[in-house]
């Protein structure tokens, strides 16, 4: 049952990131590049816990948790790119 | 393990731990750093010549690095090869910290001296390692030490020569990545000893990959030797950065070279089957056509420096094309005239500098200028860089050709490597002359503008005059020195010796003298 | 006490994580926890001049199960909205929320909240840091929502931040 | 489709992508190239240790399959050290750029901001 | 029991696959980027929050090891993904301001002005307000 | 070791001048004087023993492996061509003094001249042929710094450039020819070499080696067509003249062929080459001697024609003709280095050398007309004097040689080249010294001085001896040397004025009947021949090196073009090559017999999304900003894809360094142009399109074609299996990083720290200079946000910054065992900090760190050498590590391993580097702004 979860669950979240690959694509706004990107990581945080799950090991937590950590740094930068030109002010 | 062996480490702990003291004592005390740093350097060399003592016994001695046995660990090598290009390092490290410290170059941009050590470190790492992925990564100190020599100081052209340097190193880096992954993914080893034995016994079903990489590698190590075509970014960088800089840059060229007469015979030797003697159809054209358009460089150079630089790409080419031959002889002579170019380039870009300073605002330019003081001295000491530089009597560089156009007969391209030697010799004689008798014999018409150039101590006199010291000592004792290089040689080509002694180093012994 | 402990409810909160991250709650894990808990906050004090004045207790729990069960429920609410209604049926909506919290750390935990609980992203703060901007996919009645915000979240946040 | 073939032509279009970038004609171009080529090969470095799914190098007495963990320390090496690499080029481009007026890797040097596209 | 368990680990399972397709999905068919930024929330929040319980259990059933590390990822999503939001909005409403974009930002229109003097943050600078002070100036 | 000190003495003397270059004019004369005396008379010493038949020999060791070594002898040739060098050496030594004004350099002067004696007695005296070659080069040296000692004249620095192309050029074939002589013979030294005739003759290399060391003895004897450096030489001052370019550099040609003649003379090839050569010179020298003006010119065309007459008469290859070529050398050496020093004289004194402005010096100058004229009739070969003797020889010599097969060419052309030689050599008495008065730039000039007068006279005295005592004088010389060119025991020697009437008499008196009457009719000759246009050789050779020099420096420059672009394509390219190379062995395939892994459908949707994104960051390249976003997206697939196939640690370092990357990539394209226009051609793309395709599916052929083997045993077995046992940590990789492989880590980290060194170093001066005025003068080039600050992120990272440094700090100290490590801690560490950077701005930040960047890096790299050194006090090699478990009470059990403390060096250097890199890059416009403005100043 789990495995068929997981297996439903891989597909969902790989559609998903194809959505988010289509959004990044077709803009048409740099909001909706960034979106789309801010986007994909949660998506792969998702993928990352359910290849966790999958093969029984926690070894990539910690990637999971950087990400989360740090994938936010570069949706932040560029918004302040974009907003103010530099980054560090 | 005793001390004495231990100090294997030395000329690779010695100048990192003088980078970080140096770092940290430059911030408040200058002068006391620059000191520091010529004590490493010195020390460093004489770290480099007890080596050679230690390795001129003709044993090979191995150093596990923490302690894991070849090949699963890191394992330096010490053998006469490596010991010698040691002490090239080390003499050639020593005579530019004391040209950099007499002419205050160290003082024109930032951190000159932990740049200086990491290069020196890089260099003799990878002169020492005997380990391919290791080798990868003290190239990649070294070039990235390089680029940051290389900024030092100011210029528009220099960044923009500077970008070209780093970016083309940068894809050289990632060939070297791709073939060693290459070499791995079939053999399973990075030992270069391991290596050795592993790639003789490749399947025959894999020999194109293997051929592919071994090609590969020889062309990263072409391209930091810079052979034609893979050298258009040499002349650029080495005229446009500082000249004491360029100096040390001189042994650069080299390593690649070394590169090839570590692996090629080691790993892609006879018993490699597709892959053996692999660079061999590609070398020999390429390195002609480096030494013809480095000394054709020189001839038509209109300063200095664009002519030392285009002396270290025709040196290079000339040792190149005596190593294409992949014997035993011509891999000595090579060895031999190896050591003498760097010396030589190298002299000639610290005479470049002196006369640079020397002459205000006439820089090293093939250009009449006023009289100058200092003018009968520089002169002198860029005859004497010049001749080593050409290749004529009474300097090494003469017997360095001797050396070479004897080894290389009865090859089968023995008329074109000789009429190639002999007549790009002729080419830097006459470049070295045109540019020579303007600088230091012609005058400038007496309107011509006066020189403004801040008085230069006699200390600066001192680097240039080491340097052709050092060259003067390799043609006085070019007896031993080719000795060593036929014995390096030999030891080279004795490859089982030296797969033996890294991976059996308790079984190892003595291995005979040639 | 201040000096030691510049954030207390920081160095709870790393004590917790490094509980959660080494996973076990052996006396090792606590004291060499307790231990960051107290060094991290001091050696980044610099960086949070400010001290909040926050209560801890019942209302900041109550306010978390609050916000939690909200976002749960709005989820499918959102879902819904996503999934069935027409794009020109949507009614997409500004809102300008007046404040009466006044501390940036108030205002960051309002807004962050707000943006949690799908269906409404605060967007930004006006430059007197008196309004807070949010942008909401589909209210029908804005003030109601407005007055929800207000009374079910910054009312309860102006008893945890005093 | 297989994972190596997914790998092998993934490789193939970063260096693709990489080698005909580096060679446009401005340093950002080329840095970009650059860094599409450095995917490729810590991607090349580590296929050469196989592709072997849920296999992490985490030591265990109990199993017996595992990733190639040689590979992975080299890809991590290259990834720091292309790091370095690539933060001194770009500092190094953006300084020649403000010592020159332009960011071409060639040509004239005298072009300046103008170079900038009107369009948006 | 472990059937039960079971299920549940499944349900939470296919409950966050959902919702990260929905907060995606979201995110191609809603009409403009405001109404797409509301994407990310959904999926950071319920989606990933259920994987994350999910897995929690999951690892507690079949391993039997009690592992904490996702609510940490939780605890780290739930700090970080509001701010992404708020500084892509900002992004958003400056590039409608400066008219960067040329079609309708919003279904809803542009942003009403806040009351009182100021003018929002992203195009006025906060005067003596709250970032001002915040950031020590 | 007399051989030896003969040897070294000039050089000694060289040195001892140049170091003294500053005393006064007498000692540096007296110096070079007593070296060349010294010399002199150790080689009188020796003198007897050689005549007597002795050889003279010296050995030391040098270059055993080349075959190098110092080894001297003295046979005849050698004492009678050293002698020569000494004696006219100290000669010319006297005569300088007195020549050189007091302003000049005379010591510098001396010191090349003894550097050039002590190469030409090296020839003299070398019994190896590489030892000869080092010492000819270093002739061509000497004489190219003697030739531009006046360096400011633009004659003398052309002169000297073109002596040393062309005798230096010639001496590199001579230097092939010597090896190859070598080759043939077995041997390099000279009694070895000599011996073997037979089998250097008939090697099959023998016609290539021959006229390779022709080359280099014709060039540095002024053959034809190799003469024309010879007078451009005479731009030296005069005793330079008289020494290099008449009595010894220029025969050093002769005396190489006189060396060489046993082993290499007597063949046909021998003769064609090297008498008609001669013989051509001969006709060719005295005819253009003829009609030159300049003294100088007049006796360096009569110098090419006599040495054409010397190298005509070797040619002949007969001892008769050897003793005639010895004697004439003599001869030639006393009359011609006394001519050089008459005109030199004539010069001092009246201040031109132009014979048309001269005449009837005679009354005015006696002394000095009686030695020219004297010196001039030896030269003529008229009797009693020595030249009449060696000309006699010639003639007779050449009467019995037959050419082509016709006794009468040789014989009347030599005569026709006597003529033209009388003709010269009166023409230069006569119209110095007698007819009218013409005086030059001075009124009335005088004979000078003793030292000026005394070496010219010496050298006529000897003239007219070598002709009335031929044989007291130099008869047993002569033998002695023939025997030794020759090869034989003894060679018949008559010197002697009269032979009674012969042939050669009869040539002889036709010749000097002719050439008077050709001076008769010198007038109306001479304005036949101005009416020819002349080549001028050296105007010619500087033209064709100065146009070969411009051709070589365009394509040069064409070649070196300042182009990364063609450079990148170069190194693109020789790897597409060898591709194919590879590709190219037979029975290689590329498919291995290893099963694939199938691909999950997750996998195929981020390969399509790496595919799409890299396509989007290679079409969009303009829009320099959006193509960051794909390429971060490019970096999260690559994360996700270290994941699934069992890379944590990878993905882990992966994120991190993505995020500090594009963070580094925003700051720098702040301040470059956003969307710059396109610069290639459509073509140009194709090609890099075309180019890029190829490598790239090479690189993925090569990837496929290592994932499809079977992977054999590989040396991370023993890594895998002793990670635990050995390394004290599970993450196999960890241990491989700090422990295994922990010198691969210790590069790496000073690779990065250099990186952070380097950009500070690039940075710290970009506020000044051009570069800090256009950071100033910097615009901003899109619309902009008021805000800097947004609230809700600068408090979201307040709160960040300690949860991040735990999260740091756990990494790290997971990473032995489980991935993470000392690497990904401090990108984190590093990362935190940015945070603040970005939220709360530079100065805000800058003010609360509390550590520099730079001691990071120094003590980084410092904390991992001394953990690496610390096992040497256990007698184990650098790095080994070692770790153990320990126990405290509440705690429980730990371990510690040095790694660790490795790993924190990795850390310090990586913080400090990354920090270093962005910090500099994100604050420089703000510096440049506070810098004042220098710029405007200067
Ligand atoms: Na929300
Ligand atoms: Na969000």
């Amino acid at each position: 049952m789990i495995d068929a979860a997981l297996h439903i669950a891989f597909a969902a979240v790989s559609l998903a990131l194809m959505c988010n690959c289509w959004r990044l694509m077709r803009g048409p706004a740099l909001g909706d590049r960034i979106v789309a990107m801010d986007t994909m990581v949660i998506n792969v945080i998702a993928i990352i816990i359910l290849i966790g799950m999958t093969g029984e090991t926690n070894a990539y937590f910690e990637a999971a948790l950087l990400l989360a950590m740090v994938g936010f740094v570069g949706t932040i930068a560029y918004c302040k790119f974009v907003l103010r030109g530099d980054i560090v002010e | 393990m005793t001390l004495a062996d231990q100090l294997v480490i030395g000329p690779v702990v010695l100048p990192a731990m003088t980078a970080a003291v140096a770092l940290l004592v430059m911030r408040r005390r200058r002068r006391l750093g620059a000191g520091i740093s010529l004590l490493g350097c010195i020390l460093t060399l004489l770290a480099a010549v007890t080596l050679f003592a230690q390795a001129s016994d003709g044993m090979i001695r191995t150093y596990p690095v923490g302690n894991w046995p070849a090949p699963f660990g890191i394992v330096l090598v010490l053998d006469r090869l490596s010991t010698g290009m040691l002490m090239l390092a080390g003499v050639l490290g020593v005579i530019v910290m004391v040209h950099a410290i007499a002419t205050g170059a160290d003082r024109r941009g930032w951190h000159f001296h932990p740049l200086f050590q990491f290069q020196l470190l890089g260099l003799n790492g990878a002169f020492l390692t005997g380990d391919l992925f290791n080798l990868f990564v003290f190239f990649e100190v070294l070039l990235i030490a390089s680029y940051g020599l290389m900024l030092h100081g100011q210029g528009a052209a220099r960044l923009k020569a500077g970008v070209a340097y780093v970016i083309v190193n940068i894809v050289g880096s990632a060939l070297f990545l791709i073939a060693l992954g290459l070499l791995y993914g079939l053999t399973g080893t990075l030992n270069m000893a391991d290596l050795a034995q592993r790639v003789a016994q490749v399947p025959p079903e894999d020999a194109g990959l293997i051929r592919a990489a071994g090609l590969l590698l020889t062309a990263v190590f072409a391209l930091k030797a810079a052979a034609v075509p893979l050298h258009l970014w040499l002349p650029r960088t080495y005229s446009a950065t500082m000249p004491v800089v360029a100096a040390f840059f001189a042994i650069m060229t080299k390593v690649g070279v070394y590169a090839m007469i570590r692996v090629v015979p080691l790993v892609f030797g006879a018993e490699a089957g597709a892959a053996a003697w692999v660079p061999s159809p590609w070398l020999l054209p390429a390195a002609l056509l480096t030494a013809a358009l480095g000394f054709a460089g020189v001839l038509a150079a209109r300063g200095l420096r664009e002519q030392a630089a285009f002396a270290v790409l025709g040196s290079t080419g000339t040792v190149m094309i005596v190593l294409s031959a992949w014997t035993q002889p011509t891999t000595a002579a090579t060895l031999y005239y190896l050591v003498q170019s760097t010396l030589a380039g190298a002299t000639l870009f610290l005479v470049a500098d002196v006369v640079l300073r020397l002459r205000g605002q006439y820089g090293d330019a093939a250009v009449a200028a006023p009289r100058f003081a200092g003018q009968q001295a520089a002169g002198l000491l860029f005859l004497a860089a010049a001749i080593a530089a050409a290749g004529l009597p009474p300097l090494s560089g003469f017997i360095g050709k001797l050396l070479m156009l004897r080894a290389t007969t009865g090859t089968a391209a023995q008329a074109v490597i000789w009429a190639t030697i002999l007549l790009t010799t002729l080419l830097a004689v006459i470049g070295f002359a045109r540019t020579g008798s303007t600088i230091f014999w012609k005058a400038a018409e007496p309107e011509a503008a006066a020189i403004t150039a801040a008085p230069l101590p006699r200390a600066a006199f001192l680097g240039p005059t080491l340097a052709i010291g050092a060259l003067v000592g390799w043609t006085i004792f070019a007896g031993p020195a080719s000795d060593w290089a036929g014995s390096a040689a030999h030891q080279v080509f004795d490859t089982d010796a030296y797969i033996g002694a890294v991976l059996e180093p308790a079984a190892a012994g003595r291995t005979g003298q040639p | 006490m201040r000096k030691l402990l510049p954030h207390p409810g920081l160095s709870v909160l790393l004590l917790v994580i490094w509980l959660l991250m080494v996973n076990t709650i052996s006396v090792g894990a606590l004291v060499l926890g307790s231990l960051f808990a107290v060094v991290l906050p001091r050696f980044t004090a610099p960086f949070w001049p400010d001290r909040p004045a926050v209560r801890f207790g019942r209302d900041l729990l109550v306010y978390v199960a609050i916000v939690l069960f909200d976002i749960v429920v709005a989820n499918f609410q959102v879902a819904a909205v996503i999934l069935f209604r027409r794009n020109r049926e949507l009614r997409a909506r500004w809102l300008v929320i007046p404040l009466d919290l006044h501390t940036p750390e108030a205002i960051t935990v309002l807004a962050g909240t707000i943006s949690l609980t799908p269906g409404t992203v605060s967007s930004d703060v006006s430059a007197d840091g008196r309004f807070l901007l949010v942008h909401a996919l589909d209210v029908a009645d804005p003030e109601a929502e407005i007055a929800r915000i207000k009374q079910r979240y910054e009312a309860r946040l102006q008893r945890v931040f005093v | 489709m297989s994972l190596e073939f997914l790998v092998a032509t993934a490789i193939a279009a970063l260096v693709a992508g990489g080698v005909y970038l580096s060679l446009r004609g401005r340093t950002f171009q080329v840095v970009l190239g650059l860094t599409l080529i450095s995917y490729a090969v810590n991607l090349f470095l580590f296929a050469i240790g196989r592709l072997i799914v849920d296999r992490p190098p985490i030591y265990d007495k109990a199993v017996v399959e595992h990733t190639d963990p040689l590979p992975q320390a080299l890809v991590l090496t290259a990834i720091v050290i292309t790091f370095g690499m690539t933060a001194l080029v770009v500092i190094l481009a953006l300084r020649s750029f403000l010592e020159s007026g332009s960011d071409q890797v060639d040509g004239r040097v005298e072009a300046d901001q103008r170079d900038e596209d009107p369009r948006p | 029991m472990t059937m039960v368990v079971d299920a549940i680990i499944a349900a939470l399972i296919l409950l966050g696959a959902a919702f990260v397709l929905i907060g995606s999905w979201g995110l191609v068919r809603l009409p403009s980027t405001m109404e797409r930024l509301h994407g990310p929330t959904k999926a950071t929040t319920l989606g990933l929050g259920a994987l994350l319980i999910g897995s929690m259990i999951f690892f507690q059933a079949r391993l039997g090891i009690w592992t904490a590390h996702e609510l940490l990822i939780c605890v780290f999503l739930f700090i970080t993904a509001p701010i992404s939001a708020n500084m892509i909005a900002k992004v958003h409403l400056h590039r409608l301001r400066t008219g960067a974009i040329v079609e309708p930002g919003s279904i809803a229109g542009d942003p009403p002005p806040p009351g009182g003097d100021a003018d929002w943050a992203t195009f006025e600078a906060p005067h003596d307000g709250p970032a001002d002070t915040a950031a020590g100036r | 070791m007399t051989l030896l000190v003969l040897l070294l003495l000039p050089f000694a003397a060289a040195m001892a001048l140049a170091l003294l270059a500053r005393a006064s004019r007498a000692l540096h004369v007296a110096i070079a004087a007593v070296a060349s005396a010294g010399g002199l008379a150790l080689l009188l010493s020796m003198a007897p023993a050689v005549l007597a038949g002795e050889r003279i020999a010296a050995h030391v060791p040098w270059i055993p492996a080349l075959g190098l070594d110092i080894s001297l002898w003295l046979d005849p040739l050698g004492l009678l061509f050293a002698g020569l060098i000494l004696g006219i050496g100290l000669l010319v030594v006297l005569y300088a003094q007195g020549y050189l004004a007091r302003t000049e350099a005379t010591g510098r002067f001396l010191s090349f001249l003894m550097l050039f004696q002590g190469a030409m007695v090296g020839i003299a005296l070398s019994s190896n042929v590489l030892l000869l070659l080092i010492f000819w080069e270093l002739t061509s040296l000497s004489s190219f710094l003697l030739i531009g000692f006046w360096r400011d004249r633009a004659d003398a620095r052309q002169g000297a450039r073109m002596a040393l192309a062309i005798t230096g050029g010639g001496g590199l074939a001579l230097i092939a020819g010597v090896l190859l002589l070598g080759q043939a013979a077995g041997t390099y030294e000279l009694p070895g070499i000599l011996a073997q005739r037979d089998l250097v003759q008939q090697w099959p290399l023998y016609p290539l080696m021959l006229t390779l060391i022709l080359l280099g003895a014709f060039t540095k004897s002024a053959q034809f067509p190799f003469h024309f450096w010879l007078p451009h030489a005479m731009a030296a001052p005069t005793p330079v003249s008289a020494y290099l370019h008449s009595a010894t550099m220029v025969k050093a040609g002769v005396f190489l062929l006189a060396r060489l003649w046993p082993v290499l003379a007597g063949t046909d090839l021998w003769f064609g080459l090297v008498a008609t050569t001669g013989l051509i010179t001969l006709i060719f020298g005295a005819a253009v001697a003829l009609f030159r003006d300049d003294l100088k010119a007049i006796l360096a065309y009569s110098t090419i024609s006599q040495l054409g007459l010397m190298v005509m008469l070797l040619g002949f290859a007969t001892p008769a003709a050897a003793v005639a070529a010895i004697f004439h050398i003599l001869n030639h050496a006393a009359f011609k280095a006394a001519l050089f020093m008459n005109a030199g004289i004539v010069d001092h004194e009246t201040g031109t050398r132009d014979i048309r402005r001269l005449g009837g010096l005679a009354r005015l100058m006696p002394l000095t007309a009686v030695g020219g004229t004297l010196a001039a009739a030896a030269m003529a070969g008229l009797p009693p004097l020595g030249g009449f003797i060696s000309k006699e020889m010639m003639l007779e010599q050449s009467a019995h040689t037959v050419a082509v097969g016709q006794p009468w060419l040789v014989p009347a052309l030599a005569t026709i080249g006597a003529t033209l030689s009388v003709a010269y050599s009166l023409r230069y008495a006569l119209g110095l010294f007698f007819g009218p008065t013409r005086t030059g730039d001075v009124p009335a000039p005088h004979d000078p001085g003793a030292l000026l007068l005394g070496p010219p006279l010496l050298l006529v005295a000897v003239a007219l001896a070598l002709g009335l005592a031929p044989m007291w004088l130099a008869g047993p010389l002569v033998m002695q040397a023939a025997a030794a060119v020759t090869g034989s025991a003894a060679v018949p020697v008559d010197l002697s004025l009269w032979h009674g009437i012969n042939a050669a008499l009869a040539m002889s008196v036709g010749a000097v009947v002719a050439g008077a009457l050709l001076l008769a009719r010198y007038p109306i000759l001479e304005r036949r021949v101005r009416g020819w246009r002349a080549p001028d050789a050296k105007r010619m050779f500087e033209a064709a090196l100065g146009a070969f020099v411009e051709r070589t420096r365009r394509v040069s420059l064409a070649i070196h073009a300042p182009s990364l672009q063609r450079a990148l394509l170069m190194v693109f390219a020789v790897a597409a090559l060898f591709a194919i190379d590879g590709a190219g062995v037979p029975g290689a395939i590329v498919t291995g017999t290893r099963a694939t892994t199938p691909a999950s459908m997750t996998a195929v949707i981020a390969w399509l999304l790496l595919l799409v994104a890299t396509l989007a960051v290679v079409l969009m390249h303009r829009h320099r900003f959006l193509v960051l976003i794909f390429i971060s997206v490019i970096g999260l697939v690559m994360a996700l894809a270290f994941i699934h196939l069992s890379a944590p640690d990878l993905a882990l370092t992966q994120i991190a360094v993505e995020v500090v990357t594009i963070l580094l990539l925003l700051l720098a394209l702040h301040l470059l142009p956003k969307t710059p226009r396109a610069l290639s051609s459509v073509s140009r793309r194709g090609r890099d399109a075309v180019l890029g395709l190829f490598v790239g599916a090479a690189t993925g052929v090569g990837a496929w074609g290592i994932m499809t083997r079977e992977q054999g045993d590989t040396i991370s077995s023993f890594h895998w299996a002793n990670s635990y046992a050995g390394g004290g940590g599970t993450n196999v990789v960890n241990v491989t990083l700090v422990d295994f492989r922990a010198f691969d880590t210790l590069g790496e980290i000073i690779v990065l720290g250099i990186a952070g060194l380097a950009i500070f170093a690039l940075l710290e001066p970009a506020v000044r200079g051009v570069a800090g005025r256009r950071l100033r003068e910097w615009r901003e080039d899109m619309p902009h946000s008021p805000e800097r600050h947004p609230v809700m992120f600068v408090m979201a990272t307040r709160l960040l910054l300690p949860i991040a440094l735990l999260v740091g700090i756990y990494i790290f100290l997971r990473g032995h065992n489980q991935p993470g490590g000392g690497f990904v801690a401090a990108l984190v560490f590093a990362i935190a900090i940015l945070l603040q950077y970005l939220a709360s701005g530079f100065d805000w930040t800058d003010e609360r760190r509390r550590m520099g960047e730079h001691p990071l890096i120094a003590f980084g790299v410092l904390i991992a050498i001394a953990t690496g050194l610390g096992s040497l006090a256990f007698g184990a090699p650098f790095l080994s590590s070692s770790f153990g478990y320990f126990h405290l009470p509440l705690i429980g059990e730990f371990e510690l391993a040095t790694a660790m403390l490795f790993d924190t060096g990795v850390a310090c250097v990586v913080l400090g580097a990354v920090t270093m890199a962005l910090s500099q890059l994100s604050h420089v416009a703000q510096r440049a702004a506070r810098q004042p403005d220098e710029g405007k100043a200067s």
